[in-house]
């Protein structure tokens, strides 16, 4: 039975990888899952310089899922060169490393100093607020998503996946923004933008007041993004957003995702990752599938 | 090694208005933890999916039993509330660093708890070697631990209506005490913590503070649950250390209230 | 203390409604709910001429919500002034009628024949697929938007509400083209769009493929709209998406919603109307606020 | 008058693989209740808010009991399953019209089930004053409620492996069986349905089926749950009656299948 794929000449064992932001770098999940059994593990966003984030409280819970306004804090391109990549590197899976930035030239910095790192995949967070261009965020943007990408695509030695925010009218226009730029992959989706007040003390719940939704309660939104943007580009996906089991990551795959990432879920399943790899060898058995393959965009 | 683990309930009693005590019987994580470090715990009610983080009370490491003691505060507290002896629950633990007991030896220690930050100085109570004064502060009259505290170690009391003990905070209840001691470990909330931050500074006490935030992953991989630190730190290289990983137990001085 | 609420020049003795398209016109909750006791009954959506609808299966359940495409079947402006609006007119309650169409001419056929009849308010629905006009949602083109509201006022006796969507990248565009067109009000939010594909007969969940999300799930992206619109336009808000108790209807009402549409809840619990009703009352005391307008909008 | 109230399991059993049993104390529900209606359940765990329409099996209107028997088909009905005596359960009903009674007095009848059509044919066979012919047809040997159904008429067997009564379907068993009748009360597959509707037109028969659609509200206020209807529906105008209010029992040529 095959289970392995293909994210622009990267062959993944299988299809699911972590999310960015949820996983740190794999130390921490380490002790409940053996990394070796992920087809890749994605980065929490690195930039050009350590960020050191907002304000607490940074997290809400919300009806089956939460919000985060992480605000990206991160210790820098050159500690996570140092630290970060080597320990990834003791282990068969695949290394993705998130990026994020303020600027387009942030972005590059990152990008060109991966460059000699062995890293197999860069994905490119635009979809994180507090942008400089025009103080709107890239990701909203299909002229920016189109620039950013090319502008990216020229530093970067490794293909490039551009990661796609889910609070826009179309998410096609900015899949083929993505592809027109040159992206090898995209993935889908980032955070719906939410808030929470607390009406006890009538204040936000978190320090930001709006923050990024996600967790089961985002899946149908997710699954339908997917679902159009695999009708609308021919570039891989991945599909993400409430993954919690093996069901929900098969309705991103049959919905047109090359692989999948478990984000939230690991939170309240540190083992969600292993559990999801194992259901889809299920299912497919169940199913009398043997290539993982003729599952990707099989419902039309 | 952290683990997930079902946990079955073995005793659950209400202490006082709204402050349950819970029993567990754990496979593993009763084994490793130590005094000071927390458990998530979670819901089995869908729509809650964040872990709600709990210290230990006791540990029973022999019979792998632990136990928490909790405040009602919202819905998932609410549901652990009603669990009955035999019910399931799903864990995470032990988690944090804990207290660092063998500071401690051979000196004369104060274990500071505010109101629901008194459970978790049972167990560091009942595992430090030292000279112990317990000073516990409560709202009221409603007490709890009150016997098994005194137990441990010598007890003072503050309440912030005057009805038991000292009226006040642990630090009205010192000073009237006239209390002397060379290192502090505390727990409660945070204009507690600060305000004893202070008295250990004027004092020149070597002083340890459990802290508290919002978490999601309660192993260091999300940075929800930060503290700001006086040094850059040694996981993301800025000003803020993870209470869950780092933490909860700081030196008081690294980290600013 | 008092509960009453101002929405252009109607009174509503109380803060509560229903959504439009989940309560019908009143009459199969009036065996549950005493419809006196509501601040509004908002009819479900009619077209000038009957319309059919979508094929089934039309919903599907989500976590923590749930999807419909049920296509708007209603019986036509005709039947429903014969039969709904005397229905209603029993009840001391504001008659609120959402109005759909197909095309700019449709909206205003319908409101025009309203004009004479015993109605408060008209909600005009712009969120619905599949319009004539460019083959794009009126909702999600802040031109469009403007242009509705201005023909549509044109037409109406009554204040206009424009409902909104939520799929769009700016919401606050959306409301401060339908303020510029001259809508009274502004209801928000309408169903998030989203996708259910049922893994094991390997099709879609709903026969139109995609449906409107709904429910609980879908509350932290309501409020922060009502949140966002609320500090962006002049009018007043009615605020929904999500809401079952009185504590998630004192969030839109903290965030700047001048009223709230009860929705999906009363699917799970038919009682939920009367219970927010009762449950803001029970607020108001606890916080000893005499007076339910100095809530609208105080967390800022 | 429709009520949602909580009810107490009294009793739950498996009364073959998969199929359960469950009798309910409800406050007003089973007053009202008649063979043919339904009720909507509702999950306890708060991910699944929509309801659970299953059909009446018995109506005990004396004690205030009823009773449903249901298949583990998803998530929803396997909550319902684990429940035992004294959970407590939210319930919506009775919903629907019921079959028409009144309609067979003095005449034969089929009352035909398929699978977990079955169940709301014995409480109909209890309360119907007429010649009944009860033909059940399973998938295969593992029968459910064939002594009550026995007890309440003449009952046929059909199974679609053959392992016990006739081989086939409902329909297959008439045949076999050479049974004449005048009226049809049925509820199953919609394939089976359709072939009832068939052979019903074909033999000049009265006949009622029971129809199943996917519902939100379950008082015909959302629309979803319609099916199509051969004249102009009452309620919109158009061809869609709404199973949850206008059925879920239908003359079979007023619906298309
Ligand atoms: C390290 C640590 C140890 C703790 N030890 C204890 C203890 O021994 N006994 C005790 O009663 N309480 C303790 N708390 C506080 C306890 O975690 C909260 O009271 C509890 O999470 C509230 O959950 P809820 O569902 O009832 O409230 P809700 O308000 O419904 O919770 C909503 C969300 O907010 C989080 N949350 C709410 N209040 C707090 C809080 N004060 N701190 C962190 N997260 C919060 C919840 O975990 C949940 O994710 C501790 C907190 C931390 C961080
Ligand atoms: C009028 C009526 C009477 C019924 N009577 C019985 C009965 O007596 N015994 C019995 O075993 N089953 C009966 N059913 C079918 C029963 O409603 C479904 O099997 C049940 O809802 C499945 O729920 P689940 O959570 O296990 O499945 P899931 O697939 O997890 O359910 C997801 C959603 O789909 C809905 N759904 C799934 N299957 C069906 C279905 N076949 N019909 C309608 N909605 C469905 C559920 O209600 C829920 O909203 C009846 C259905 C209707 C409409
Ligand atoms: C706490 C947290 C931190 C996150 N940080 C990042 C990040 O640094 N970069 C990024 O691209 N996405 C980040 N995300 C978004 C996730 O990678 C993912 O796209 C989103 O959460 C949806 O998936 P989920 O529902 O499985 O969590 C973060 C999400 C969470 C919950
Ligand atoms: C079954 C169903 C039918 C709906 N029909 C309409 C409609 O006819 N017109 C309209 O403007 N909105 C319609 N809506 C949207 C609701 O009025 C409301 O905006 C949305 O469901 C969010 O609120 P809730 O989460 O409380 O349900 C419908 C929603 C549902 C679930
Ligand atoms: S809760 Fe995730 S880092 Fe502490
Ligand atoms: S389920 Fe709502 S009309 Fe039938």
């Amino acid at each position: 039975m095959n289970m392995s794929v293909n994210l622009a000449g990267v062959e993944l064992k299988n299809p699911v990888m972590t999310a960015s932001g949820t996983f740190g770098s794999g130390a921490e999940y380490s002790e409940f899952v053996d990394l070796n059994r992920l087809g890749a593990v994605v980065t929490k966003g690195v930039a050009n310089i350590p960020w050191p984030g907002n304000p607490t409280p940074r997290i809400a819970e919300v009806y089956g899922g939460m919000l985060n306004a992480i605000g990206l804090q991160n210790p820098g391109i050159d500690v996570f060169c140092e630290r970060d990549i080597p320990y990834l590197k003791q282990y068969d899976t695949k290394i993705i490393v998130n990026v994020c930035g303020k600027s387009t030239e942030d972005y590059c910095e990152v990008v060109e100093r991966l460059a000699d790192e062995p890293v197999d995949l860069l994905e490119i967070n635009i979809s994180c607020p507090n942008v400089k261009e025009g103080g709107i965020a890239f990701g909203q943007d299909p002229k920016a998503v189109e620039a950013i990408t090319k502008e990216v695509k020229k530093y970067a030695k490794q293909s490039v996946i551009m990661k796609l925010s889910p609070n826009v009218t179309d998410i096609t226009v900015m899949a083929k923004a993505a592809e027109a730029g040159g992206a090898d992959v995209l993935s889908l989706i980032n955070t719906l933008t939410g808030m929470k007040i607390d009406i006890e003390r009538q204040t936000f719940a978190i320090a930001n007041k709006t923050g990024g939704m996600s967790g089961p309660a985002v899946k149908p939104v997710a699954v339908r993004m997917v679902y159009q943007v695999a009708n609308a580009v021919s570039i891989p996906i991945i599909g993400m957003g409430g993954i919690a089991n093996a069901e929900d990551a098969m309705e991103f795959i049959l919905a047109g995702a090359t692989a999948v990432s478990v984000g939230t879920a690991n939170f309240f399943n540190p083992y969600t990752t292993t559990e999801v790899a194992e259901g889809i060898e299920a299912y497919m058995k169940r199913h009398q599938v043997n290539d993982i393959r003729e599952l990707i965009g099989a419902v039309k | 090694m952290k683990k997930k683990e079902w946990c079955t309930v073995l005793e659950q009693t209400e202490l006082s208005a709204g402050i349950y005590s819970m029993w567990l019987q754990t496979e593993t994580i009763a084994h490793e933890a130590v005094p000071g470090q927390f458990i998530s715990l979670y819901c089995n009610e869908g729509s809650r999916l964040l872990p709600r983080p709990i210290s230990l009370c006791e540990i029973d490491r022999r019979q792998g039993r632990l136990r928490i003691v909790y405040r009602v505060a919202g819905k998932g507290t609410e549901e652990f509330s009603k669990y009955r002896r035999g019910d399931q629950i799903s864990v995470l633990g032990p988690l944090g660093n804990g207290f660092p007991l063998e500071k401690a030896s051979g000196k004369t220690i104060f274990l500071m708890g505010g109101g629901i930050g008194i459970p978790p100085m049972l167990e560091t109570a009942k595992q430090i070697d030292a000279r112990k004064m317990i000073i516990a502060g409560y709202r009221d009259s409603n007490l709890f631990l009150e016997h098994e505290l005194k137990a441990a170690g010598e007890l003072y009391l503050a309440s912030e209506d005057g009805s038991v003990g000292t009226k006040g905070n642990v630090l009205d209840a010192i000073r009237e005490q006239g209390l002397k001691g060379d290192i502090i470990f505390a727990c409660g909330p945070t204009p507690m913590l600060r305000a004893i931050k202070n008295f250990a500074q004027e004092t020149g006490m070597e002083c340890y503070i459990s802290m508290e935030e919002r978490m999601a992953c309660g192993v260091g991989a999300c940075l929800a649950c930060v503290c700001q630190s006086k040094e850059v730190d040694d996981h993301s290289h800025v000003h803020n250390k993870r209470i869950c990983k780092d933490g909860p137990v700081f030196e008081a001085s690294e980290v600013e209230l």
